[in-house]
C-alpha cells in the first residue's frame, strides 16, 4: 500500500483544505485509488472550480431550449419532432504536446458527448489559435492539428463544415484546439446520463481500457516503477474506427428499449462516467474492476478509475435487456461487459479479486466538489482611437491587399479541403462562407452553424468582447438566412489564481450574458479551459462561441457570393469609423490598441432581424456580415466567392476613406439585391440604417477614384497566403 | 434497377450512394452487411465510400477479405454490374476485380473538393449517358486515390479502352495541374475487362442533387437505372 | 513465438512518402540524404512454437493480407 | 551508406492499426495470433560514409521527424 504523505497529496494536486475535506467525507484515510478519484473529480477541468460561481450566471433559458447546461451536451428543439444537440470543447494542452493526437482524441471526445445523447452527429466545427505564424512552432502545430481533425472526422465519415482559424504571438505557447459537434435526434428519443434503479445492470462498451492519459501529477507518486514513463503515455491515440464502430451500434441499441442512462468516458474516464451517472440519478454503484475490459495485464484499481482510453462508454440496461444489447455490440466487434450494478447505498463500491478496494460516498464526492471565489480585478478599458489619430495611407489598394493576405483573413482553403465537408450528403453550404448550412436530413430544413470570437477584442475590452463574440455568431447565422436559436461557448483562458485573468473571465461572461439575454441567443452546453500559460504569458482571453440557427427552407438560404452582374449593393448599418482594436490599425499600422467597437445590441437584433426577413422572403440571394476589416474586406470576399466584380461610389459621410473602408463598426451587413432602392425604403420604414453604396459587375473591385483591383489578384493573394506558410 | 450496397464496418457513404439510387430507382436498394454471404438477386452491386477498417493496413485491403466479397467477385465474373466509389474502388483493387493500386495521395493530405473528369468512354454501363470527351465535375474526397500499375497494366487498359475517367481541367486538358493526386496518367476510374465493373475515386453520389450544388453525378445512375429497366 | 514482418515496396514502384520525407529533412537542413524509402515493420506474436510452420503460416498472411503483391514485397524474420 | 530506421510504438501506447490487423487475420482464419503491433521502416541512402557521424545525423533526424518520440520509439541499424 502506498502510504498517503503530503507529497502524495500534493502530486494530485489536492490543497490542504481540499485533504481535509476529504478526511472529514470518509471519516478515515483515503487509500491511493481513493485519493486518485478525488483528485480528478475535484480537478478544476472536472469540477469547474473556479468557473461555476460565474457559469451560473449565463442566461440558459429560452422556450426552445429542451435541455441546457449540466448534460453531455446542449438540446434545442428544431420543430417536427427533432432537436438539434450540440457542444463545444477545448483539447488544448493536449494538443499542443502532440499536435495530432491531441487534435484527434478531442474531435473523438467531443463527438461522443453527442452521440451519448443518441444524436447521429451531423456536422463537426473547430476553431484554431495558433501563435505567430513565423513562430518557428507553427507550422508543425498547425499541420499536426489539421491532419488530427481531419483524421478523425473523416474516417467518422461526419463532415467538418466550419470553424476559424488565426494567429497570434499570444498563443506562441499555448494553442487553442476547440472542437464542436452538432447532432440531430428525434426529441422522443433523447437519453440522459442519470442511472436510476437498484439492481439494474451496469454496462461498459467500446474499446479496452489501457493506460492511457493517466494524469501527469499523478505519476509521480511513489507505486509507480522506473519504467512507468515508458508504460504510461499522458497522450492517448485515437482510434476513429472504433469510435466509428461505437456510434452505429450505439445508435441502433437506442432504436430498442433498453437503455436507462448512457454516458460517455471522456475525462477521468470511470471514475468520472460513474459518478456522474450515479449522482445524477441517487443512485450507489457496486463495480467489478475484474469485468472492466482491459488491454494490459497487471493493471491496479488506481489505473483502471483514472485511464484516459478513448472510444469507451458506460450504459445502465434495463434488467433483462443485456443479450439484446450484447448481440448489438458484438455484431460491431466491440467489447460488451456488465461490469457493475446500481445500489440504494449512495456509495461507489470497487471490487477487484473478491475484496473492496474502494468505497466513496457519491454526493458529497460529486457534488460537494470546491467551488472558489477567486478574486478578480476588472480589467482596464483600452482608450479610444479617435479616427483623426490614424493617419491615412498613401494607397488604399495595397491596403486591402494586405488585409485580404493577412493571417486572419486569408482563405483558411488549405485546411477546410482536408476535412471531408460533404459526407452525408446534406452539407449545403460548404466552407468558406458565413455559416455553414446542413440541411436535416430528409427535411427541407437546414442548420446553420458557426464558430467565432475576436481575441483583440477581448484583450482590449473583456465586456465588449464577449459581447461581440456572441454578436458576431449571431449576425453569421443571420446573414446565412438562418434564426439564431442557441450557443455553445468554450472559454479560453489564462491561470484563473490571477486576479487579472480571473477579472478577463468575468468581463467575457458579463459580456456575453448581456448578448445573449439581447439576441435571445441563450448558452446550452460549453467547456472552460484555464491556465493556458506558458512562463507567465497568458493567452489572449479567447470565449470561443459556437452557435447554431434554423432555417425553415434551405431553399431561402444567402451566401456571400456576388451573383450577376449589375445587382445594387447596399450596406446597412450604421458606418462611423471604429478604428480602435481594429485589424486595420493592428496590420496596417502595428498598433494594438484601442477600446473595440461597441455593440449596440438594439441595433444589432433590429438590422439583424430586417436582414433575415428579406433572405426568408426570397428577395436577397448575397448577404455577408461585416467583421474583421470592415467593410473593405467584406467587399472582397464577395467578389471573390462569386468571381464577379463591383463599383462603389465612394461616399459621402464625413469620414476618412480609411475609416469608412476599414473601420470595424458592428451590426452591419452587405446585400446585393436587384431593386436597392425598394429595398432602402423597405429598410427606413423599419427604422434600419442602410444606403447604396454600389453595384456588382466587372473583373475588377473598384472604390471611387481611390482603388481598382482586378479580382484575380486579390483571390491570388487570398488563396496564397496558407498553402505558401505551409509549402 | 434492383441494387445492393454493400455495407463494411467503417464504411461511411453507404448512405449516401443509397440516396441518389433511391432518387433515381425509385426505391431503396438492399444493404447488405459484409459479413453475409449471400444477397438476393440484383443488377447492379455498389462498394461505397468511407474507410472500411479505418484504412488501417492499406486502405481497402481488410474489407477485400469480408466473407461477402467472395459473393461479390462470384457475380461480378457472373456479369452482374458493379460499381466501387472510392474506398469501393480501393476494394475492388485489393479484391482483385480492378487491376492496379490506389497509393497515399502525392501530397500526402487528404483532398475533399471537386474536381473535373473528362469522360473518356461512352462504351460502359455506367458511362453511357456522358459523351466522350465530355468534361463534368465530381467531388473527390481520399486519402489514397494515387492510382499506380504497371506499364503493361496501363498499356492494357488504354488499349482496351478501358479507362473511364481521367483528372481534367474544365478545358478537358488532362495535365499535371488537373491532378489531384498523383495519379497515373491523370486516371481517376477504370473498367474491368468485361466493363461490368467501374472503379472510380470520385463521387457521383455528392452532386446528384442540385441543393449540394450540381448534378453532374445524376447521370450515371439514371442511366443504369434505364439500362436495366424491365 | 515472435515473428518480424518488414512490407517494402517494390523497386520502380513510386514511393509518395519516402519522396515527402525526404523533401522534409532537406527543408529541416539535412544534407545529402539522397534517398528515403518507407515500408512496415509488423511484429506478430504467435502461439505457433514451431518456427518452420510459423514461417509457412506467416507468408500465408503476407500473401493473402499484410503486403500487396502487385506493389510490395515481404520478408519473414523470425526471432530466434 | 544505407541506414535502416525502425519506428514503433510505445509500449502500452493503443495500437488501432495492429488491433485491426489482428482481427482481420482472425476473421481470416488464422488462429493463434496472440499480438500485432504495426510500426515503420525507413531505409535512408546517405552521402556520408562514416558510419558514426551516419548514427549521429539520423539519430537526429529521428527525433525532429522521423519519429513522434511522445508516442514512439526508434532503432537505427547501420548497415555494414
Ligand atoms: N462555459 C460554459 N458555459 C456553459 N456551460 C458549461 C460551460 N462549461 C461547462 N459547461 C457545462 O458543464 C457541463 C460539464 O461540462 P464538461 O465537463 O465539459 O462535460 P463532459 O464531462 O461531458 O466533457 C456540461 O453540461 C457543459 O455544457
Ligand atoms: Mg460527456
Amino acid at each position: 500500500m502506498t502510504e498517503i504523505t503530503p507529497k502524495v497529496i500534493k502530486d494530485h494536486g489536492l490543497s490542504d483544505a481540499e485533504y481535509q475535506t476529504i478526511l472529514r467525507i470518509l471519516g478515515r484515510e483515503p487509500n491511493l485509488t481513493e485519493l486518485g478519484i478525488f483528485s480528478v473529480m475535484w480537478s478544476e477541468h472536472c469540477s469547474y472550480k473556479s468557473s461555476k460561481k460565474w457559469l451560473k450566471t449565463l442566461p440558459t433559458k429560452a422556450p426552445w431550449v429542451i435541455c441546457g447546461p449540466g448534460e453531455n451536451a446542449g438540446i434545442i428543439d428544431i420543430g417536427d419532432g427533432q432537436a438539434c444537440i450540440f457542444k463545444m470543447e477545448s483539447h488544448n494542452h493536449p494538443s499542443y504536446i502532440e499536435p495530432y493526437q491531441g487534435a484527434t482524441t478531442g474531435v473523438g471526445g467531443i463527438l461522443r458527448d453527442i452521440f451519448t445523447m443518441g444524436a447521429r452527429p451531423v456536422a463537426n466545427l473547430n476553431a484554431l489559435h495558433f501563435g505567430a505564424p513565423d513562430h518557428p512552432k507553427t507550422r508543425h502545430l498547425v499541420s499536426g492539428v489539421v491532419a488530427g481533425i481531419a483524421g478523425y472526422g473523416n474516417c467518422m465519415g461526419i463532415p467538418t463544415v466550419g470553424g476559424e482559424c488565426d494567429f497570434h504571438p499570444s498563443y506562441n505557447g499555448n494553442i487553442l484546439v476547440n472542437a464542436m459537434t452538432v447532432g440531430v435526434a428525434d426529441t422522443a428519443k433523447i437519453f440522459y446520463s442519470a442511472a436510476t434503479g437498484a439492481g439494474n445492470p451496469l454496462v461498459y462498451v467500446g474499446s479496452k481500457t489501457g493506460r492511457d492519459g493517466i494524469h501527469g501529477a499523478t505519476m509521480a507518486s511513489a507505486e509507480f516503477n522506473e519504467d512507468s514513463e515508458e508504460k504510461r503515455p499522458t497522450v492517448q491515440v485515437g482510434d476513429p474506427f472504433t469510435e466509428k464502430l461505437v456510434l452505429e451500434a450505439c445508435l441502433e441499441l437506442m432504436q430498442t428499449d433498453c437503455i436507462i442512462a448512457i454516458q460517455d468516458m471522456g475525462a477521468a474516464g470511470l471514475t468520472c462516467s460513474t459518478f456522474e451517472m450515479a449522482s445524477n440519478g441517487g443512485v450507489g454503484v457496486e463495480l467489478n474492476l475484474d469485468k472492466v475490459p482491459q488491454r494490459e495485464t497487471g493493471m491496479t484499481p488506481y489505473e483502471m478509475m483514472l485511464s484516459e482510453s478513448q472510444e469507451r462508454m458506460l450504459m445502465v440496461l434495463r434488467p433483462g435487456t443485456e443479450e439484446t444489447a450484447r448481440r448489438i455490440f458484438e455484431k460491431w466487434e466491440l467489447e460488451f461487459s456488465v461490469c457493475g450494478v446500481l445500489t440504494d447505498t449512495g456509495r461507489m463500491v470497487l471490487t477487484k479479486d473478491g475484496k473492496v478496494v474502494g468505497d466513496l460516498p457519491i454526493d458529497p464526492l460529486a457534488k460537494a466538489s470546491p467551488e472558489y471565489d477567486r478574486p478578480w480585478t476588472p480589467s482596464p478599458k483600452a482608450p479610444y482611437v479617435a479616427v483623426e489619430d490614424v493617419k491615412a495611407p498613401n494607397d488604399l489598394g495595397q491596403v486591402l491587399k494586405t488585409l485580404v493576405g493577412s493571417p486572419t483573413i486569408a482563405s483558411k482553403r488549405w485546411i477546410w479541403e482536408q476535412y471531408d465537408h460533404m459526407v452525408m450528403g446534406d452539407t449545403v453550404q460548404r466552407p468558406g462562407g458565413d455559416a455553414a448550412v446542413v440541411r436535416v436530413h430528409g427535411t427541407r430544413k437546414g442548420l446553420a452553424m458557426t464558430s467565432d470570437c475576436t481575441p483583440r477584442y477581448c484583450q482590449a475590452d473583456p465586456f465588449e468582447g464577449g459581447k461581440q463574440a456572441v454578436a458576431e455568431a449571431w449576425r453569421n447565422i443571420t446573414a446565412s438566412g438562418g434564426l439564431p436559436l442557441a450557443i455553445t461557448d468554450c472559454m479560453n483562458f489564462g491561470n484563473p489564481e490571477k486576479p487579472k485573468i480571473m477579472g478577463q473571465f468575468v468581463g467575457c461572461i458579463r459580456g456575453m450574458s448581456e448578448a445573449c439575454l439581447a439576441l435571445e441567443f441563450p448558452v446550452v452546453s460549453g467547456n472552460v479551459s484555464f491556465y493556458n500559460e506558458t512562463q507567465g504569458e497568458g493567452i489572449q482571453p479567447t470565449p470561443s462561441i459556437g452557435g447554431v440557427g434554423v432555417l425553415k427552407d434551405v431553399a431561402s438560404m444567402a451566401t456571400v457570393a456576388f451573383r450577376t452582374a449589375g445587382q445594387g449593393i447596399v450596406l446597412v448599418g450604421e458606418t462611423r469609423g471604429h478604428l480602435g482594436s481594429s485589424l486595420y490599425l493592428r496590420t496596417v499600422e502595428g498598433r494594438e490598441e484601442g477600446a473595440p467597437p461597441p455593440v449596440d445590441l438594439a441595433a444589432e437584433r433590429r438590422n439583424g432581424d430586417f436582414v433575415r426577413d428579406l433572405i426568408a422572403n426570397g428577395l436577397v440571394k448575397t448577404c455577408h456580415d461585416l467583421a474583421d476589416g470592415g467593410l473593405g474586406v467584406a467587399l472582397a470576399e464577395m467578389c471573390m466567392a462569386g468571381g464577379i466584380g463591383a463599383t462603389v461610389y465612394g461616399h459621402d459621410g464625413g469620414l476618412p476613406l480609411h475609416a469608412w473602408l476599414f473601420g470595424e463598426d458592428q451590426a452591419r451587413y452587405l446585400v446585393a439585391v436587384d431593386n436597392p432602392e425598394a429595398m432602402v425604403a423597405e429598410a427606413v420604414r423599419a427604422g434600419v440604417p442602410a444606403a447604396i453604396i454600389g453595384v456588382t459587375g466587372g473583373d475588377c473591385l473598384t472604390v471611387g477614384e481611390s482603388l481598382s483591383i482586378p479580382v484575380a489578384e486579390l483571390r491570388g493573394i487570398h488563396e496564397g497566403w496558407l498553402p505558401k506558410l505551409m509549402a | 434497377m434492383r441494387a445492393a450496397v454493400i455495407v463494411f464496418p467503417g464504411s461511411n457513404c453507404d448512405r449516401d450512394v443509397m440516396v441518389a439510387l433511391q432518387q433515381s430507382m425509385g426505391r431503396a436498394p438492399h444493404m447488405v452487411w459484409h459479413r453475409e454471404t449471400g444477397m438476393p438477386e440484383v443488377d447492379l452491386i455498389v462498394v461505397p465510400g468511407g474507410f472500411s477498417y479505418g484504412d488501417y493496413l492499406r486502405s481497402g485491403a481488410m474489407a477485400a477479405h469480408s466473407p461477402i466479397m467472395k459473393e461479390v467477385v462470384r457475380r461480378a465474373n457472373a456479369g452482374v454490374a458493379v460499381l466501387g466509389i472510392c474506398n469501393g474502388f480501393q476494394i475492388l483493387t485489393e479484391a482483385g476485380l480492378l487491376p492496379g493500386v490506389l497509393m497515399r495521395n502525392a501530397g500526402l493530405k487528404f483532398i475533399c473538393r471537386d474536381v473535373g473528369l473528362r469522360v473518356e468512354t461512352a462504351d460502359s454501363l455506367f458511362t453511357r449517358p456522358y459523351r466522350k470527351g465530355q468534361v463534368v465535375r465530381f467531388p473527390i474526397a481520399h486519402n489514397d486515390g494515387n492510382y499506380f500499375a504497371d506499364e503493361a497494366t496501363l498499356k492494357r487498359l488504354e488499349d482496351g479502352d478501358r479507362i473511364a475517367f481521367r483528372y481534367a481541367s474544365s478545358d478537358g486538358k488532362t495535365d499535371a495541374a488537373a491532378n489531384p493526386n498523383g495519379s497515373l496518367r491523370n486516371i481517376a476510374g477504370i473498367l474491368n475487362e468485361r466493363r461490368n465493373v467501374l472503379g472510380l475515386m470520385p463521387h457521383p453520389e455528392r452532386l446528384a442533387d442540385p441543393e449540394l450544388g450540381g448534378t453532374d453525378g445524376r447521370p450515371m445512375f439514371d442511366g443504369l437505372v434505364k439500362a436495366f429497366a424491365a | 513465438m515472435k515473428v518480424k514482418v518488414h512490407v517494402t515496396l517494390k523497386s520502380g514502384v513510386l514511393d509518395p512518402q519516402g519522396k515527402a520525407v525526404q523533401h522534409a529533412l532537406a527543408s529541416l537542413g539535412f544534407a545529402g540524404v539522397e534517398g528515403v524509402r518507407q515500408g512496415k515493420y509488423i511484429e506478430l506474436e504467435l502461439a505457433e512454437k514451431d518456427p518452420a510452420k510459423a514461417r509457412e503460416a506467416v507468408d500465408a498472411m503476407c500473401r493473402q493480407l499484410l503486403a500487396n503483391t502487385v506493389i510490395e514485397n515481404y520478408a519473414i524474420d523470425i526471432a530466434a
